[in-house]
């Protein structure tokens, strides 16, 4: 009886109210809808903290118009540097700011085509069950007082899930059963150990510098950005998310002109669309990791107007601003050889992560004393 | 610059049947027996329709394509037919032995021609060589290096399409043209050249084969095949006093020529001309010692290239026996019972 | 190879049976040799990831090319056949199609062979024409290359960018010839019309802009650390070797010689314009890029001096009377003469050959006539890229799998260009 | 001689280049040098001897069959029209845009324009009979814009609100008169082959009491060449007069 007590007080509106998220600016609207009864109950379970954090901000709402708008933005801002138009008749007069949404329908409605030697129900599987690793560290990064999960343990645990991803690809690309596939593969674990200890070890490094591992106490922290505190981290972080995104100069993996996209060489229609879309939704969850980490996360000027919202501007923005950076990079770089890349991360990253470190636990100390 | 004229007139001569002139020649001409297959008329024809091959010279498509202009019935050495015979007149008669060249006896013909090349005299000639099957092909011998392929040498005994080809030679030959033929072609040539001033000019040295009768292809494959002739192992074919030689690598098998008789064409049996009378100079085996050449040089321009040979010693020099040229011409000249009636009188007495 | 020196080999007693089915133009000892050596066979293209058709048969030890054998052919469209049934002048738009991205000197060569064959000496403004149409095509060739090179690095603004910069290239060449790439411009004797002043001077004005806008693409792509870093010590040719493996053009003179055609044996405007031969001695793949970034400011050079010279020549006779042969009207512009004047060209008999410096480095024509057909004989074309395929395959050896792309732009094959 | 000498750089001008490298990108990302054109909506300027779609005018033509002769990709058929004169149509699945055959004809009835993107259904649809060839074919003009590429010191894209005139003036050639004319009357077959391939009738033939009589009419002779071509002994030659 107690239990059966306990579970409704745990759904009821009530129980919502009491955490929701406040944004006065529309407040009235909010207050009359709460007043209705079914549609109060839906608008008081959304405007709950956890769910907010979970459909609408870093949740489902903004991944997908993240991932909608910046593969038109790299297209676009790769054609600009390009000296060509980019995108375009898609939606003219908004600068054919839809066509990833139009590739997508395209995919949607074409032909899934599973070749004979596939390891077919994996091969099937792989792309949506990925959608685990990739999806559930959002709900440990905050955006100010909204999250899905408190814990102290949040970074770890993103870290550790996120490290997930390329295992799934691996898996990819053995159930594709093709040779490019293969090279794919085997190019994108070495690449995963490569990255990952410079990876981890920057994390530890900003760990020590904030003395905890929890994210809302790291945004609290920073009323100095990470970065300007320990630069040398947030150098191997971004160039560590570069090759877990494989991003130009390090797009080792997919490198389409050698071996026509590596891993998802045989998907096509909207299992394409899924698999293409991962390293897009990695380097979300990286750049938002990032911002948390090093630019301050939901920091910012207080807006008094949207209330709780304005972190999440904030943080949306800074989040943006380092996609950007990496969809520029594109442009700019040719990809290295596989060996180098490796060469790079082995000695020069791992020695100027453990100088990070250093730093980190040098600040550690002069915080503690 | 050359004179042009806008307005002139072409003399064209009488039908003899009113229709086409390719039917009066086909009628007169080919019908009654007295065709030599020299192909005169192939050359010339306008709209090529008449084509010499290993059959009856024939026009299949002339109800089309024949444009009626004459041309065939001017040029037919047959079609107003006037034998000659005898040696004819010359000026030299000498036998000899090609010191450069190795062919059938003395490679006098090949000899004359290259010597021709060299004066510059004519800067093309076509000689007939042959396939594996002794199927005649004609080839344009352009330098004196052409001539030492051992294909183009030697006497074939069937007919050759040599005439057509000088239209080719005609539109590139910038000196002029030398042309080695039996004396129903020469015939041919002198009418042509007599009918159209180009040939005058293009045609500069004709040089005449001594000859009793040629035959088709076709013809004599099939009668040396009876014969056991192996023509994969031929290398030689011969007629000497009276017997017919086809010498190969390993054996030599030889009949009486008169054996032949049974596929002698028609043209062939009307004709008494051995020697090739109105040629430049005339060459042939006989009259002369084995390995040697006559030559009966019967115009300036021969003996002109006589001379360039004389000075440069590429021939050795031997006896002639002219009552040997006679005996054979007068033996042809028994076939001058086989000339039709009308055209006998026109033989001189 | 030094960082192989600590690796040990390993013998996998797997029993392999080398495919047997499949068709490969290599010896079948070689293949079981290979599968016996546990080495790998691996077979890059022919359907290339970039430019054209080619095969490369690798023999492979790891990561490190032990053997590359090329099995060209794939786009052999028998062009010295075909330019056998085709009328002197109209084997022109023929030859100019194995590279078209270089129609000015492929049709110079084949036009200049002609000349030689009929003893023609072109007018001094056609020559200087010539001269500029054929350095055109000489910086397109290398920019496209460029894009190619950067495409199989993986830079796409690297590529895109070559491409977009030979765009006034083309431009100028539709304003001389009336068409982008496929000029069939140069005719025996000349060129087909006058070129006026002012499109001349949109060249001149064309050679500054590129030169302008090559900088940044300087920066971006030619000294870009990691295009460096994929192309240096690449791909190393000795200059034994180079001379050896009788390498052509600006891959030669990657390998410190000295050699090209336009100054050994200066042909059209050449001689009286001032420029220099850009060589390096290292061999590498990006030297051979370099030598050719440095070769397009030299071609911008020369179009600069080629015009200015063109000011002091009055316009018009730019086909050489020679050629016309009584239709002196045409001297100017071909129109109308076009057919009466080549339709009947026949050369006289004889073997005429032609060397000519292309982009992509020496081109031979050799042209036989027998004198009497307005047809040739026999055309022989051996085009740069025939040349320099066996040095290309000795470069391969001893490098990584992966830098097979950055060797295969470093050269840039042109699989069209080799096999005709 | 230029030596190019490459060194490996070191960390310090690795960075330099790095930097290098991120700023021009940023330059152009902030002020790029777009040269695209957006082909429907604007069009190119083309110069006006531009070699694109071909034009035919019937009353020039003297049917002299030399742009048939003189392309090299046989894309040129000459085909008799009511009049009995001979007219070319062009397979456009052939044809090369070398031009060989607007510079070939003597008397101006072939001309470019600078139409260069027809759409045609499928390979049939190609080949352009004589009658397509003397209008302009139809083409839907989207363009609002002409774009000219305007060299001075960088390409500057030059928009003018205006449609180019996509069929030049073309000045045409300066025609000399030649007619056709024996130079040796005594080899004439009298054969009337050229009577018969004369696409003027400036050739005539009569039969005389045994003699034929050939008369050119040299006023009617356009100078074609084609009985020149024809005969076959080659007696006829073309004339300037």
């Amino acid at each position: 009886m107690e239990a059966v007590y306990e579970l409704l007080k745990a759904v009821s509106k009530e129980h919502f109210m009491e955490n929701m998220v406040s944004i006065p600016l529309i407040q009235p609207v909010i207050d009359n809808l709460l007043n209705i009864p079914l549609v109060g109950y839906v608008v008081a379970l959304i405007l709950w903290k956890p769910m907010f954090a979970l459909l609408i901000f870093p949740g489902l709402l903004t991944l997908m118009t993240v991932l909608l708008f910046i593969i038109w933005f790299e297209r676009k801002l790769t054609a600009r540097i390009q000296w060509r138009r980019g995108p375009l008749e898609i939606l003219r007069w908004a600068g054919g700011i839809i066509q990833a949404l139009a590739d997508g329908l395209r995919y949607f409605f074409q032909e899934v085509i599973v070749h004979r030697d596939a390891h077919k129900p994996y091969f099937i599987q792989l792309p949506i069950l990925i959608f685990i690793p990739v999806l559930l560290p959002l709900l440990f990064i905050p955006a100010g007082s909204i999250v899905g999960i408190k814990t102290p343990y949040a970074l770890p645990v993103v870290v550790a899930i996120v490290s997930l991803i390329p295992v799934f690809i691996v898996a990819i690309g053995w159930a594709s059963n093709s040779r490019f596939a293969y090279v794919g593969t085997i190019r994108e674990a070495f690449m995963y150990f490569a990255y990952e200890i410079p990876f981890i070890l920057s994390v530890v490094a900003m760990i020590l510098v904030y003395g905890t591992a929890d994210m809302t106490a790291i945004v609290e922290k920073q009323t100095i950005p990470g970065i300007i505190l320990n630069p040398v981290a947030a150098l191997v972080f971004f160039i560590s998310t570069i090759m877990a995104t494989s991003r130009l100069p390090f797009e080792i993996p997919e490198a389409d002109q050698e071996i026509a996209f590596g891993p998802f060489v045989e998907y096509s229609g909207i299992m394409f669309g899924l698999v293409m879309t991962i390293a897009y939704e990695k380097m979300y969850i990286l750049a938002l990791l990032m911002s948390v980490l090093f630019l301050g996360g939901g920091n910012g000027f207080p807006i008094p107007l949207l209330g709780d919202l304005a972190p999440v501007i904030w943080m949306f923005l800074k989040t943006m601003a380092v996609m950007v950076a990496l969809a520029f990079l594109r442009s700019i770089y040719a990809r290295f050889r596989l060996d180098q890349a490796l060469r790079l991360s082995w000695t020069t990253m791992l020695k100027i992560s453990a100088v990070a470190v250093l730093i980190g636990a040098a600040l550690n100390i002069a915080q503690v004393a | 610059m050359i004179e042009s004229t806008l307005e002139w007139d072409v003399r064209i001569p009488e039908k003899k049947i009113e229709e086409k002139y390719w039917l009066n020649l086909k009628k007169r001409v080919i019908e009654s027996g007295l065709c030599s297959h020299c192909s005169t008329c192939s050359l010339i024809c306008p709209v090529d329709g008449i084509i010499s091959e290993d059959r009856e010279i024939d026009f299949p498509d002339w109800e089309e394509r024949c444009v009626d202009c004459s041309v065939c019935v001017r040029v037919c050495p047959r079609w107003d037919y006037n034998p000659l015979s005898d040696i004819g007149d010359y000026i030299e008669l000498v036998a000899g032995k090609s010191r450069r060249f190795r062919g059938q006896d003395g490679a006098m013909v090949t000899e004359f021609m290259a010597s021709a090349l060299e004066m510059g005299l004519i800067d093309r000639t076509l000689f007939v060589g042959r396939d594996e099957e002794w199927r005649t092909e004609v080839y344009h011998i352009r330098s004196v290096e052409q001539l030492f392929d051992i294909k183009l040498t030697g006497t074939k005994y069937s007919f050759a399409n040599v005439l057509p080809e000088i239209k080719r030679a005609m539109r590139t030959s910038e000196k002029g043209i030398g042309i080695v033929g039996t004396p129903c072609m020469v015939s041919g040539i002198r009418k042509l050249q007599k009918e159209f001033s180009i040939f005058r000019k293009k045609i500069r040295l004709v040089c005449g084969l001594f000859c009793t009768e040629n035959f088709y292809h076709h013809q004599l494959y099939a009668f040396l095949k009876e014969k056991g002739v192996d023509f994969s192992k031929l290398i030689k074919t011969d007629i000497t006093r009276g017997k017919f030689i086809a010498t190969m690598t390993d054996s030599e098998i030889s009949f009486p020529v008169k054996e032949l008789n049974s596929i002698v064409p028609h043209g062939c049996e009307v004709c008494i001309d051995f020697t090739a009378v109105e040629s430049d100079f005339s060459v042939g085996s006989v009259g002369s010692d084995p390995g040697y050449s006559t030559v009966v040089v019967r115009t300036e321009v021969a003996k002109d290239v006589l001379e360039y040979i004389k000075q440069n010693g590429h021939v050795d020099f031997g006896k002639v026996i002219i009552e040997v040229v006679e005996k054979l011409s007068n033996l042809k000249k028994k076939r001058t019972k086989n000339i039709p009636e009308e055209y006998r009188k026109h033989m001189k007495e | 190879m030094s960082e192989r020196e600590g690796e040990r080999e390993m013998l996998l007693d797997v029993p392999v049976e080398p495919p047997v089915e499949m068709f490969l133009p290599i010896p079948r000892r070689f293949l079981e040799d290979a599968y016996r050596n546990d080495d790998y066979i691996v077979l890059v293209g022919p359907q290339h990831p970039g430019s054209g058709h080619m095969r490369i048969i690798l023999r492979i030890k790891g990561d490190i090319i032990v053997e590359a054998i090329p099995d060209p052919g794939y786009v052999h469209r028998s062009m010295e056949k075909l330019a056998e049934n085709r009328l002197y002048i109209q084997n022109i738009p023929l030859m100019e199609r194995p590279a078209i991205m270089d129609t000015g000197n492929v049709t110079l060569g084949y036009v200049r062979a002609i000349e030689q064959a009929l003893g023609i000496e072109v007018p001094e403004r056609a020559k200087y024409i010539r001269t500029v149409l054929a350095e055109l095509s000489r910086i397109g060739t290398h920019l496209y290359d460029a894009g190619i090179l950067a495409v199989f690095l993986g830079h796409t603004t690297g590529f895109m960018w070559p491409f977009a910069l030979r765009e006034p290239v083309i431009e100028a060449m539709t304003r001389i010839s009336g068409t982008r790439i496929t000029s069939s411009f140069i005719i025996p004797g000349g060129i087909r019309r006058d070129v006026p002043w002012e499109t001349l001077e949109f060249v001149r004005r064309v050679t500054y802009v590129l030169e302008r806008r090559l900088k940044g693409f300087e920066k971006i792509f030619i000294k870009n650390p990691s295009v460096i870093a994929r192309l240096k010590d690449v791909g190393v040719l000795s200059k034994q070797e180079a001379i050896k493996f009788g390498v052509v053009g600006p891959f030669l003179r990657a390998s410190g010689v000295e050699y090209d055609v336009r100054r050994v044996e200066p042909y059209e405007a050449y001689d009286s314009l001032n420029w220099d031969v850009p060589v390096a001695d290292e061999g590498d793949s990006y030297s051979r890029f370099l030598v050719r970034v440095e070769e397009i400011f030299q071609s911008l050079s020369i179009i600069r001096q080629a015009i200015n010279e063109l000011r002091s020549i009055p316009e018009g006779n730019v086909i050489s009377p020679d050629v016309l042969d009584g239709y002196e009207e045409a001297s100017s512009d071909i129109r109308g003469y076009f057919y009466r004047v080549f339709g009947n060209l026949v050369l006289p008999y004889g073997e005429y050959t032609s060397l000519t410096e292309a982009s992509r480095g020496t081109l031979l024509y050799s042209i036989i006539s027998d004198g009497e057909s307005n047809v040739p004989y026999r055309v022989r074309v051996v085009t740069p890229g025939w040349y320099y395929l066996k040095g290309f395959m000795e470069s391969l050896r001893g490098e990584r799998l992966a830098d097979l792309q950055a060797i295969y732009g470093s050269f840039g094959y042109f699989p069209p260009e080799a096999d005709r | 001689m230029i030596k190019i000498k490459v060194r490996k750089p070191d960390m310090v001008e690795n960075i330099k280049l790095h930097l290098d490298a991120l700023l021009t990108g940023v330059k152009e990302a902030v002020k790029p040098g777009t040269i695209t054109i957006e082909y429907p909506r604007e069009r190119r300027w083309l110069p006006d001897s531009f070699r694109g779609y071909i034009l035919f005018t019937p009353e020039n033509c003297i049917s002299c069959f030399q742009c048939s002769f003189v392309c090299p990709a046989n894309a040129i058929l000459m085909k008799k029209s009511e009049n009995n004169r001979y007219y070319p149509s062009i397979d456009y699945a052939k044809c090369i845009f070398c031009h060989f055959c607007v510079d070939s004809c003597p008397g101006s009835a072939l001309r470019q324009t600078k139409i260069h993107d027809v759409v045609y259904i499928d390979l049939d649809e190609m080949f352009c009979p004589t009658e397509n060839m003397i209008n302009p074919p139809e083409i839907v003009r989207e363009d609002e814009y002409t774009v000219e590429y305007l060299m001075d010191l960088d390409i500057i894209l030059k928009r003018v609100k205006e449609r180019d005139d996509l069929i030049p003036e073309v000045k045409p050639v300066e025609i000399i008169k030649e007619y056709s004319s024996c130079y040796e009357p005594d080899s004439c077959l009298a054969c009337g082959i050229c009577v018969s391939s004369c696409p003027n009738e400036a050739i005539s033939i009569t039969s005389l009491d045994g003699e034929k009589r050939l008369k050119i009419d040299a006023d009617r002779c356009t100078g074609c060449g084609i009985c020149v071509k024809e005969c076959p002994v080659q007696i006829l030659k073309l004339v300037k007069g």
